[in-house]
């Protein structure tokens, strides 16, 4: 067939990629630390005996994770500005991507939370400790040091996903390549190129989440063994 | 079988009683698992709840540092009506200190931190001094080179001694043990039963569980012994060698 | 441009929540096989292939899906193959799907404890014995609530497919949208039809998950 | 030679985008129809073909054409040095005015009217490349990137944008769909001609569609067409220059 | 303290050993776990393997059936070298059957299949030949009327013995228990001991680790005391009367 690739057009515009690449890591920053602190809060809504709260916090699970990404950023985007609300597109990307990842992250860390056994929690009990420091000495950690591996993986997933918000105008890798190949035409050589940095991408945020796990779990750190 | 049951209670001379249970009650849905019971626990002394398995002893100790609420009768525990719904719960456990036979240290925190956390959150003793607090108990159970040690780096022994440790930090003014050495082999198990001998020789109040007869006879004050929810018998430690019911009779017998 | 949301309108819906659930199952009956093996690969004995289906799980799991389609649509072709939409999209999913459900199996036959392990070889079982009769029976109970747990996002992932020219729900809904613009109103029943879905397996999946953390009643 | 494999199998294959309106989209029955669409239908007519559609999305329009799973591509390409370089168009069949279009009650009348304000438009447009350019030498406005005409149309129906930058036939239909927010053109960008692509290296296909289009001006058959779906006609220039 | 340990082998009589270690090395890393260790067993005799947690007792036993590999020395099963690297590991483990601390029954299966599994697939017995088996072990152990049941509903005592009788029906020469009923209490513990010497009288050759020095003095041919990766005391049951280290002494001394 004889198909000649050229990749110099795609890489002179290595700072729009640059550009891009960068756009989709602030959005995978932002959505990745709303959407923890949504996840341990609804975690412990989703566990905590308030029945109107747990049912409220399961609808958002269910209703997000059952619905596609594309869909809710559309409804979010087009829904706010009907209703005569007008926000940035990244600022809707984030928003929806923030309440995306925050019931992925409820779901995980619920689950983390269950797994801490009850004598954890009636030893915690036994020393004095009130209903909020056991949560947070003897809950969250030690849950979320459980999780973590699991968070890893689905905020890298976040941020893989994050590229359908560039149908909403926000200006991420995706839709960086997307202005490329139509200026260019050159499909190929722009799809290789973002599929590398992408593969880059959750590379780095790997690493870094394996860095972060390292400071944020020394016993981890020392002894090297999963809790 | 009741009569004994209910002669059983007064251990005590005088003093009010560090804890007392009068005509506890608690069911499980339809399974009656406390049936009247009732003892006391004079200050300093070592009270030691002996029986079949299934016979209550867990549940009463854990009625005591109200883990459990009780569906009828009082519990009095540092002159604190333990059965009140208005109880303030916090304050019980700083009187109370408990352990269990699973140990329950927090496996993400070292040694240290186990011990300081609650000082230092509950009560608010500086870092610091909490630190200090924390060497000095774990060189009272014979802990001191641990300091810095994950849980999983110690063995059965030692993660129950720092249990043991961790309560003791609270300076609690009771201590209740519920089977502490039944996890362990029987080496690790005379560690753990020294340091408790240590405490009892200091003064300190305890309540516990054990299956271990010997020591039963060693160290209790009072010793009580449940049989299908209720005291069946009840008294100092000679009871064991010359018991006054069948059923302990029998119970000692297997138990050795 | 324009009119009223009618019949054809929700036929033509219809018709691409055909297709969402066709390449779901492709995906799922592909990817599943496919998955298998790489599970087996990465509790290979062989360094090789242990090494091997981990570098191929790093990579897919790294890429986006869309990405995949493409390139294996157009990229196959522009090499010399030139296969049809269907075969791409099953061919993409498949390579996608294998990657996480083999990840999320390895998970679980490593989870099958080493005891049991050992017990299988301590009675002379041979290692594909010991794999049959004894690790894939327990490591599948403790599998099932994560797959099927996956399968939604497999409905969901379907609407990349779009790329290699399928028309299925979300590509359906846009054309409508894009002639009508109606976008909350299409938008929301797109979000119904993929709930209705998807909602069923989230909740078997939960059940599932429940149940094999019960213990089966005492019979004797 | 693909024209001869074309008329032997008495099937051509035309990549068309059905979800950018006014060019390609659905009726109401969900059947192609569009300028491009009844475009590729007169082609197909008048060479004695049948049509078969490959639905493409506009990301995979010149690719379905590289690689051979489409033998001609309408789908509003506009013609630029950079993507000829890639493909091969044909003379022109059409031509695009651009205009950035606005709310009717704000008040614009040139680009210094522009400064400060966001222009919405369809990603990597020729519309966009000249907006993009032209923000870059201190036009004093931003760009917002939609991927297609149609996402770019309901932002401005929803209140997202209140400017875009596209054909005056798609400005004007903005107010059709929601008539609080009427728009109409302001500023005229340029007039972009469209083009039909054909794989390079196909010099016979690509005489045979000049040769159809260069008739089909001449004839006013395309201006028939353009009009029915953009409300205009062809520019005088095309029309003149055949 | 080595003199004694090299001292410590042959309790054989003339007939070649069923299981020889001679000078067995293994290190976990930079751990010494077995430390040059040497022990005979007699068709048979049973040897019992005692010794503080962590002296390589669980080691010795797995090394014997080829679960670690060995740094040095050599070890003997049924004339077959089991430190050779082209060892027939099916053959060797047709010989000798091990059981755990654990169980390690396969939850998925029946008791009865749990049997049955590996005579069928392994020795390709006819299914109905194989359940046949399965009842006369079963019955064996005392558990005949749970052949249809799964593991769970078994108590652990049932398992236990359940897992034994998995292991008998492979006809093996040598059994290994490694901690068979220290996972069970007293009264469990009791069905197990009593399962293991009705093989004892029955003369299958055993090896096993055992922390019930009551038991080991009744029913070992030989005692072999394990002290920091070595054998430390080797003979018959005696020497755990009459300990002539006092590393065994005091081993014994606590352990009752
Ligand atoms: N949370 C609970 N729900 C239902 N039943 C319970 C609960 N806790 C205990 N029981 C039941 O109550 C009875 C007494 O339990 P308890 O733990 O007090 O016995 P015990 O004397 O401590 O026995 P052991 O020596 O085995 O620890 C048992 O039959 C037990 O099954
Ligand atoms: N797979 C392994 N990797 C590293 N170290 C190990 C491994 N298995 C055992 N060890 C170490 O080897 C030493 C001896 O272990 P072994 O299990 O043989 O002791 P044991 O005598 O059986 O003790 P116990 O009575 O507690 O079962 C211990 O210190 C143990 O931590
Ligand atoms: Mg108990
Ligand atoms: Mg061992």
């Amino acid at each position: 067939m004889g198909l000649e690739l050229d990749f110099s057009v795609v890489l002179d515009r290595w700072r729009s990629l640059l550009d891009g690449a960068t756009l989709t890591l602030e959005l995978a920053f932002i959505a990745v630390v709303c959407g923890a602190i949504i996840g341990v809060f609804g975690a412990i809504g989703r566990r905590g005996g308030n029945p109107l709260i747990e049912r409220l916090c399961g609808a958002y699970v269910e209703g997000i994770r059952n619905t596609p990404l594309l869909v809710q950023i559309f409804l979010v985007y087009f829904g706010l500005s009907s209703l005569g609300l007008k926000f940035s597109a990244f600022t809707v990307a984030a928003v929806a991507l923030t309440i995306n990842v925050g019931a992925y992250t409820t779901e995980i860390m619920r689950a983390g939370f269950d797994s801490i056994v009850r004598g954890q929690i009636e030893a915690a009990e036994g020393l004095g400790l009130s209903k909020a420091q056991i949560y947070w000495h003897v809950i969250i950690w030690p849950g979320i040091e459980r999780v973590y591996p699991a968070l890893t993986s689905q905020f890298v997933l976040l941020m893989l996903a994050s590229s359908v918000t560039s149908q909403i105008s926000a200006e991420e890798l995706t839709a960086v390549a997307n202005y490329i190949q139509s200026e260019t035409y050159r499909s190929f050589e722009t799809y290789i190129v973002v599929a590398l940095i992408y593969v880059a991408l959750s590379f780095v945020m790997r690493f870094g989440f394996w860095l972060l796990g390292l400071a944020l779990f020394p016993r981890r750190r020392r002894l090297g063994t999963p809790l | 079988m009741n009569i004994s049951a209910i002669q059983s209670a007064p251990a005590t001379n005088g003093i009010a009683p560090v804890v007392a249970m009068r005509q506890v009650h608690k069911s499980f849905g339809p399974l009656k698992v406390l049936d009247g019971v009732s003892f006391e626990v004079a200050r300093g002394e070592v009270t030691v709840l002996i029986g079949r398995s299934g016979s209550g002893k867990s549940t009463a100790l854990r009625c005591i540092d109200r883990f459990e609420s009780i569906d009828g009768g009082e519990i009095e525990v540092c002159g604190r009506r333990v059965d009140d719904a208005g109880l303030d719960l916090r304050a019980l456990r700083l009187d109370v200190g408990i352990v269990f036979q699973s140990y329950n240290l927090f496996p993400h925190l070292t040694i240290e931190e186990n011990i300081t956390l609650a000082p230092h959150a509950v009560k608010g003793v500086p870092k610091a001094e909490a630190r200090a607090l924390a060497a000095k108990v774990l060189a009272q159970v014979g802990l001191e080179e641990k300091l810095h040690a994950y849980p999983e780096q110690l063995s059965g022994g030692q993660q129950q001694r720092a249990a043991i440790a961790r309560s003791l930090a609270m300076q609690p003014k009771v201590m209740l043990f519920d089977e502490v050495t039944s996890a362990l082999d029987p080496e690790l198990t005379g560690e753990v039963l020294k340091v408790i001998e240590a405490l009892a020789a200091d003064g300190m109040t305890m309540v516990m569980v054990t299956h271990e007869m010997g020591f039963a006879r060693g160290i209790a004050d009072q010793v009580v012994f449940m049989h299908k929810g209720k005291v069946h018998e009840a008294g100092p430690a000679d009871i064991l060698s010359l018991p006054s019911t069948p059923e302990l009779a029998q119970f000692v017998g297997t138990g050795l | 441009m324009g009119g009223a949301l009618n019949v054809n309108h929700l036929l033509f819906l219809g018709h691409g929540a055909l297709w969402t659930i066709g390449l779901s199952v492709i995906a799922l009956v592909g990817g599943g096989l496919a998955g298998f093996l790489v599970a087996l690969g990465r509790v290979s004995p062989s360094r090789t292939v242990r090494l091997l289906a981990a570098t191929y799980v790093q990579l897919i799991q790294g890429t986006p899906l869309l990405v995949i389609m493409f390139l294996s649509f157009f990229g196959l072709a522009a090499i010399g193959f030139n296969i049809s939409p269907l075969a791409a999209a099953g061919a993409s999913m498949t390579i996608f799907v294998a990657a996480y459900l083999g990840e999320i199996w390895r998970g679980c036959i490593e989870a099958v404890p080493r005891p049991q392990w050992e017990a299988a070889e301590g009675l002379a079982l041979s290692r594909s014995q010991r794999m049959v009769k004894v690790i894939l029976p327990q490591a599948i109970r403790i599998a099932t609530p994560p797959t099927v747990g996956f399968m939604v996002q497999i409905i969901k992932n379907t609407s990349l497919a779009s790329v290699v020219g399928f028309v299925e729900l979300t590509r359906s809904g846009q054309i409508i949208n894009n002639s009508m613009f109606e976008p909350f109103l299409i938008y929301s029943i797109i979000a119904v039809v993929y709930f209705s879905l998807c909602y069923p397996l989230s909740r078997l999946s939960r059940r599932l998950e429940r149940t094999a953390l019960q213990k089966k009643p005492a019979l004797a | 030679d693909l024209l001869d494999d074309i008329m032997a199998a008495k099937k051509i294959r035309i990549s068309t985008d059905l979800a950018i309106p006014p060019s390609g989209m659905m009726d109401s029955s969900m059947k192609p129809v569009g300028s491009d669409v009844e475009t590729a239908e007169l082609l197909a007519k008048d060479l004695g073909l049948t049509i078969e559609w490959v639905q493409t999305t506009g990301a995979t329009r010149i690719p379905n054409l590289q690689t051979n799973k489409a033998d001609v591509v309408i789908s509003t390409l506009s013609v630029t040095p950079e993507r000829a370089k890639v493909i091969d168009f044909t003379d022109p069949y059409a031509a695009l005015e651009s205009v950035v279009g606005g709310l009717k009650t704000i008040e614009v009348k040139d680009w210094d009217g522009l400064k400060g304000k966001t222009i919405a438009v369809s990603r990597g447009t020729t519309q966009d490349t000249a907006l993009t350019n032209r923000a870059k030498e201190g036009g004093g406005f931003n760009v917002a990137r939609y991927d297609d005409d149609a996402t770019m149309v309901t932002a401005a129906v929803t209140g997202q944008a209140d400017f875009i930058a596209t054909s005056a036939t798609i400005v004007n239909q903005i107010g059709v769909k929601n008539p609080a927010r009427a728009f109409e053109p302001k500023v005229l960008i340029t007039t972009f001609n469209l083009a039909m692509g054909v794989k390079k290296g196909e010099p016979r296909l690509k005489a045979k569609l000049n040769e159809w289009i260069a008739e089909n001006i001449k004839n006013g058959k395309l201006n028939a067409i353009y009009k029915k779906y953009h409300g205009a006609d062809l520019p005088a220039n095309m029309r003149g220059a055949s």
